[in-house]
């Protein structure tokens, strides 16, 4: 008997990595390494926007792109050693090859920044993503009013991304306010305290500011409090969040919070849309 | 310049390799003479017979599979058989057959890595299997082959390797797939060269030539070579006895200098295992086994311990060729799913099989209320204990004028592997001890 | 449409006749009280009348609960060649319920949004749907026609309706047709009267029905996010993720590598996963956004009335076959709890008033 | 993805109380036997073979801890050893021999090898060794543990799969999930629902649920799931027509050691 319709095998494209070549590594800290991956063609991604990333044996990771968009073919990013997977991508050096699909999600909007104070939070390895927007902020740095980066961490030894932090900073046209929880007896010259502290006496113009921030989990309610408190809008914040991701195409389920795909709808959102769900934030 | 024999020195061979479970030897030898011989059994304690009280008939034969991984099989069938005796539950004929297919499947896989992996070495005077992988690549991917399929038989048969599921007091939880027993007959087809080709090997073996003449005792059975089921036979007697009587069978007997019970029956010590069960019951080996013990020169009685070896093969040759023919009768009968339930009650029951290195008694008492209140398991290597000492006893001072020290230790090391003994079956054996006498100088090991 | 009338030995007898050419599933019994889909042989039993929903749902014939999606082989350092699964065997699912045909078109949309699912659609293109539509409840935990699926048929290829003694044949789609043709079956002139005999048959109301109509549910689940009976209805609960799993509208997934011990080849997998088990939402870091059980069960609930509604515009995810109930062991039933919340919700509502 | 060589991993067995049935799962791998040795040294593996070393990558210990000297042993070995994991439900858990803890050790000695043993104890140096017996004690209630291979045997794929994580630089992880998942995914009939009772609720998963798919039910020989809603457990056997002294049996055929290694009974 011939079926109508069937035995037609499907064209099966999707959830096959291709191969990067890992060009430059450096260990940021003790549990955060760099990587600068060349690539056969630019990523075409959106700051905020991530790729799952491959060791063949072990799985996939989603990862955040470092790097600002643009036409140059290579992805930087930073990985912690948080697993089974990132534990052996932490032996990797140049030379070594993984596996990349994606960019993935829904990114920053640079229209949404464009004419507007900026203003940056990011929580230890909230930073990686983040960079890839402030990069695109401050390449287009006439275009926007103040460019403000609250970048904080847990101790000194844990800050990543350092020399683009100090560059930043030497600028002048950048404020780069750097803080530890806790310095714990290693030289540091930034601030003591948490990513909180700084947002009042940035003195902000509610009516000029909007606010890209990344973070741990346990970061955006207090950040967001102070926000509210600086009279600034929800729909004026955009933050990144972060969720196990395991398809990274709104398939598998595990990012879900009520009825949007982290991965798929996300990882950025505007905080007034996501304000009501309960999960989203702790 | 003296000779290495005639210095006083003591043999220790601690932790004994390639046996199951933990045993030492010990030898000490004075100016060419053998003082004592001494074999520890340095397993922990695991308390089976004790602990397992309180538990439901059910319960008894998965757990006391525990007792051996390499002789599972055995003690879940004897447990099996000795709880159904005790609780009087007869087993249809479709389960009795399914436990003979289980158990030649363990005979098999027993005998291979026997075979194969802790006695061959020797002969190639290798320490081990492993470097035998590089000089000997057929031999050991043979034996891996051999060992696989036994192993799958067993899963195939019994749900799996390892302290196998589908047997149950009663009945069969689980009755194989049949297209999967079919493939496991093409296979045991298939492998009859490798079989082959493994009696082949051991013809090129030197077995030492040492004899000493015992008592040989195993299951016996009208109808077929005793392996799962059938009455018990010394070779000095006319007749059978009762598993029922394994008690004045055994004879445990406390030795002053020991705190294990030794078994002796109607001499001073009796052999149970391969050889005995060959010297035994010869006649209803399959055509091909007995064959295979002509072509490797065992002919019964044989009274050279060092032979067992041979006679492991003699039976990997039987049940290779029962298995394929069993087979072939449970798929022409068709298998069905059986239905039993099984009441808990009171009674007393004991129950036997032969399992690779040799007759296997359990014992279980129930109480009132069907929970175990009684547990006995009487394991081989215990009934073998004493006759192992009594060959080394024999054999040291025969050996000592002519052998280096090492020899000596090699060839006590082979003698007690020959015995395939398993230690870790040990449930009631400790700190046995051979002493050629008098009080024993050593230090309790 | 083509429409036939056939006695049910007939049908039966057709079905084993597809079943000579092409692997046909079909519900059978299995253990003490259960079905399961089972491949139909010449010895298979095959029969209408005794049913109670599978243990798993059909739905495991179009995702696997382990599926390979792409090979691996090393070819050089660092150079790898994949070569993804492709699923090319024809089946057909036979004797499929209303409840499930609902699920698995609730499935197609979730794996048709964003990035079409090939390993989905290929299976779904090569599988043909014969549904049954449901004379009279399953048994007593049946909820279908509650949760608006009791009545579905949308996406078979042909479609059995019992009718008195006999059974009405509509073929719906080309494929159905081309099925049908062997069957040898009597014409039906008038399948609507048929279907109307069939509904004027059928016990009313049918089965177990919900407080509240299901498109007021997500509206209820969202005033009762903190609801203390989230925390009554998880005091038995073992987090086992019996309840995802035997759920016809649960597609979630882990990704998983299965390689050779050099590392050298292998293939990447996707498994079942279930948001009851207690670490589905624990991030690398360690952090868990869903730590307690009484979280994750408001999370299934509102993804099976409100999340998933919301997200697909589909109606309830939940089809009413009452398998989780069923199934779990110590009774939590999806039915009792939205009950509770929607008794709860009136209650309080009439309180206000 | 790497490419860059490096030595060998040096691998030991050691065995302590146990039945050796999980050294002689992993002899039972035929298939990959050979492909491990081109990628680890064995070096110790007294059931198999006569070689030492005194270092160790991993160190696999199986068994449970049941006397002082053992104990001694077992942390010379974690001395020299980078992993210990500890190999199957003795060594995990001290399996079904835990259960002899709730008794006296001299009664079990008594069962075991007569009152006049259990008496002579006390003055002939002979017997002394029944001394030695403390409590069976799993090798984490001894020593750090670095990894467990559950179940009564081990699972010869999980085996695999942590010596592939380890070769490969990784982390081994083993999901905590009850046995439940991989049931319905075989999709078996719940125990329950044929009338007998199931521990496969409260059990850590791993075994692909080999003893149900056979028939039989899950008697929790993979520990208990750490978290596991045991209260529920105890109250559906309960429902399921169990006594409470049947309940403790139940827990108490593997998982005895649950009960009393906080207690130091």
């Amino acid at each position: 008997m011939t079926m109508p319709g069937a035995f037609e095998p499907s064209p099966v494209a999707n959830y096959l990595p291709t191969t990067a070549i890992i060009e430059e590594a450096e260990n940021f800290t003790a549990r955060d390494r760099y990587f600068r991956l060349s690539l056969e063609r630019p990523l075409g991604h959106r700051p905020g926007q991530f790729v799952m990333v491959s060791v063949f044996g072990l799985g996939e990771a989603p990862i955040s792109i470092s790097n600002p968009p643009g036409d140059a073919p290579t992805l930087e990013m930073v990985i912690r050693n948080a697993g089974s997977l990132t534990q052996v991508l932490h032996s990797y050096g140049p030379g070594d090859a993984i596996g990349l699909r994606g960019p993935y999600g829904h990114g920053f909007d640079l229209h949404d920044f464009l004419g507007r104070d900026v203003l940056f939070i990011c929580g230890g390895l909230g930073l990686a993503p983040l960079r890839s927007l402030i990069r695109a902020v401050i390449d287009r740095r006439g275009e926007f009013g103040r460019v403000m980066v609250i970048s904080g961490c847990r101790t000194p030894a844990e800050e990543i991304y350092r020399p683009d932090l100090t560059a930043w900073a030497e600028r002048g046209d950048v404020d780069i306010v750097r803080l530890v929880d806790n310095a714990a007896n290693m030289p540091w010259k930034g601030r003591v305290g948490l990513v909180t502290e700084p947002i009042a006496g940035l003195k902000l113009d509610p009516a000029e500011t909007v606010v890209a921030m990344c973070g741990p989990p346990v970061m955006y309610k207090f950040v967001l409090l102070e926000l509210a408190g600086a009279g600034i809008n929800g729909d004026r914040v955009f933050v990144d969040l972060e969720r196990r991701m395991r398809c990274g195409v709104g398939k598998c389920g595990h990012c879900q919070i009520n009825d949007i795909y982290c991965c798929q709808d996300g990882p950025v959102f505007r905080f007034s849309e996501i304000a009501h769900l309960k999960e989203a934030f702790l | 310049m003296m000779s290495d024999n005639q210095r006083s020195y003591t043999i220790e061979v601690n932790h004994v390799t390639r046996v199951e479970g933990h045993g030492s030897i010990r030898i000490n030898t004075r100016e060419g003479v053998v003082e004592d011989v001494k074999l520890c059994i340095v397993e922990a304690n695991r308390f089976f017979e004790a602990f397992v009280r309180g538990m439901g008939p059910e319960e008894i034969p998965w757990i006391v599979s525990r007792i051996c991984g390499i002789c599972c099989v055995g003690h879940q069938l004897a447990s099996t058989k000795a709880v159904e005796a005790a609780i009087g539950v007869v087993p249809g004929a479709q389960t009795i057959e399914l436990r003979k297919l289980l158990n030649l499947s363990q005979f098999l896989q027993s005998h291979v890595l026997h075979v194969y992996f802790l006695a061959v070495p020797d002969f190639f005077g290798a320490p081990s299997v492993l470097p035998l992988a590089k000089t000997h690549t057929e031999v050991v991917k043979r034996a891996l082959a051999l060992k696989k399929l036994a192993n799958d038989f067993t899963a195939v048969v019994g749900g799996r390797t390892l302290h196998p599921m589908a047997n149950t007091v009663g009945g069969w939880r689980k009755v194989p797939d049949k297209d999967a027993l079919a493939a496991i007959r093409k296979r045991l087809l298939d492998a009859l060269p490798e079989y082959e080709a493994t009696v082949d090997l051991v013809s090129t073996l030197e077995i030492p030539p040492y004899e000493r003449d015992t008592e040989y005792v195993s299951l016996t059975h009208p109808d077929e070579y005793a392996l799962y089921d059938g009455e018990v036979r010394g070779s000095d007697m006319d007749g059978t006895a009762s598993v029922d009587s394994y008690l004045s069978i055994c004879n445990e007997f406390t030795v002053a200098h020991s705190t294990t019970k030794w078994s002796k029956w109607h001499r001073d010590s009796y052999m149970v295992g391969a050889l005995a069960r060959v010297n035994n019951n010869f006649a209803q080996l399959h055509p091909k086994a007995q064959e295979t013990a002509q072509k490797l020169g065992l002919r019964v009685p044989c009274v050279n311990p060092y032979m067992n070896n041979v006679a492991q093969v003699v039976e990997i040759v039987h049940c290779a060729y029962e298995s394929i023919a069993l087979i072939e009768k449970v798929l022409d009968t068709g298998l069905r799913d059986e239905d039993f339930t099984v009441t808990p009650k009171a009674g007393q029951g004991a129950g036997a099989t032969e399992v690779p290195r040799g007759l296997l008694f359990h014992d279980y008492t129930f109480g009132d209320d069907g929970r175990c209140v009684a547990a006995n398991a009487v394991i081989p290597t215990s009934q073998n204990i004493n006759n192992i000492e009594r060959d080394m006893k024999h054999f040291v001072p025969l050996m000592l004028p002519t052998m280096s020290q090492k020899d000596l230790t090699l060839h006590m090391e082979m003698l007690l592997r020959a015995y395939d003994p398993c230690i870790s079956c040990s449930v009631h054996m400790l700190d046995v001890e051979f002493v050629g006498g008098e009080e024993h100088p050593g230090e309790p090991c | 449409m083509i429409s036939y009338l056939a006695d049910e030995r007939r049908v039966i007898q057709w079905i084993r006749h597809l079943a000579a050419e092409t692997p046909v599933f079909f519900p059978m019994p299995h253990g003490k009280v259960n079905f399961r889909f089972e491949r139909v042989d010449e010895a298979s039993e095959l029969q209408f009348a005794r049913y109670r929903p599978t243990i798993i749902a059909p739905n495991s014939f179009l995702t696997p609960t382990k599926e390979e999606i792409f090979k691996y082989q090393r070819v050089g350092p660092g150079r790898y060649e994949l070569t993804p699964a492709v699923e090319t065997t024809f089946q057909i699912l036979a004797g499929v319920r209303p409840c499930d045909l609902k699920a698995i078109k609730l499935m197609d949309d979730v794996f048709a949004d964003g990035e079409r699912d090939p390993y989905y659609f290929q299976r779904r293109t090569n599988t043909s749907l014969i549904g049954y539509a449901c004379p009279a409840p399953c048994d007593e935990m049946a909820y279908c026609e509650s949760a608006g699926s009791l009545d579905w048929r949308d996406g078979v290829d042909v479609m059995l309706t019992p009718v008195g003694d006999r059974m009405l044949i509509q073929a719906y789609t080309e494929r159905g047709e081309a099925l049908t043709a062997s069957g040898d079956f009597d014409p039906c002139d008038d399948p609507d009267a048929e279907l109307q005999r069939h509904l004027d048959e059928r016990p009313k109301p049918f089965g177990r029905q919900l407080h509240a109509p299901v498109d007021e549910l997500p509206a209820i689940l969202e005033r009762h996010w903190d609801s203390p009976l989230w925390d009554q209805h998880v005091e038995r609960c073992f987090s086992c993720g019996t309840c995802n799993l035997v759920c016809p509208t649960c597609y979630c997934f882990d990704v998983k590598d299965v390689s050779a011990l050099d590392g050298s080849s292998g293939s990447r997998t996707r498994q079942w996963d279930a948001c009851m088990l207690t670490t589905f939402a624990t991030v690398a870091g360690g952090h868990n956004f869903r730590a307690d059980p009484a979280a994750r069960q408001r999370h299934r609930v509102k993804r099976k009335f409100q999340y998933l509604n919301e997200r697909y515009d589909s109606g309830a995810f939940c089809v009413g076959c009452a398998r989780c109930g069923r199934q779990c062991t110590t009774g939590i039933d999806i039915f009792d709890i939205v009950n509770d919340i929607v008794d709860h919700d009136r209650a309080a509502a009439g309180g206000a008033s | 993805m790497k490419d860059t060589e490096k030595p060998k991993p040096k691998i030991a067995f050691f065995d302590f109380a146990g039945c050796e049935g999980c050294q002689l799962a992993l002899l039972n791998c035929e298939d990959v036997v050979l492909d491990l040795l081109e990628l680890v040294d064995i070096v110790e593996f007294r059931e198999a073979l006569s070689e030492k070393a005194h270092r160790y990558d991993i160190s696999f210990i199986e068994g449970s801890i049941n006397r002082e000297e053992d104990a001694q042993r077992l942390r010379d070995i974690r001395a020299r050893s980078k992993y210990v994991v500890a190999l199957g439900a003795c060594a995990c858990m001290g399996n079904v021999q835990a259960r002899s803890n709730f008794v006296a050790p001299a009664e079990n000695f008594a069962v075991v090898y007569g009152e006049e043993a259990r008496n002579r104890v006390q003055t002939d140096r002979e017997y002394w060794p029944l001394w030695a017996h403390t409590r069976v004690r799993s090798v984490d209630e001894v020593v750090p543990v670095d990894y467990q291979l559950r179940g009564c045997p081990m699972i010869p794929e999980e085996f695999l799969s942590l010596v592939k994580s380890l070769l490969a630089g990784s982390i081994p992880f083993f999901p905590p999930k009850p046995v439940c998942v991989e049931c319905k995914m075989n999709c078996n009939e719940c125990v329950f629902d044929q009338g007998r009772t199931c521990m496969g609720q409260v059990t850590y998963a791993g075994c692909n649920a080999v003893c149900i798919n056979n028939g039989y039910v899950c008697d929790g020989c993979r520990g208990l799931l750490p978290g596991a809603n045991l209260d529920a457990h105890r109250q559906l056997l309960r429902e399921s027509g169990l006594t409470d002294a049947q309940i403790e049996s139940r827990y108490r055929l593997f998982c005895s050691q649950a009960e009393t290694k906080h207690t130091g009974q």
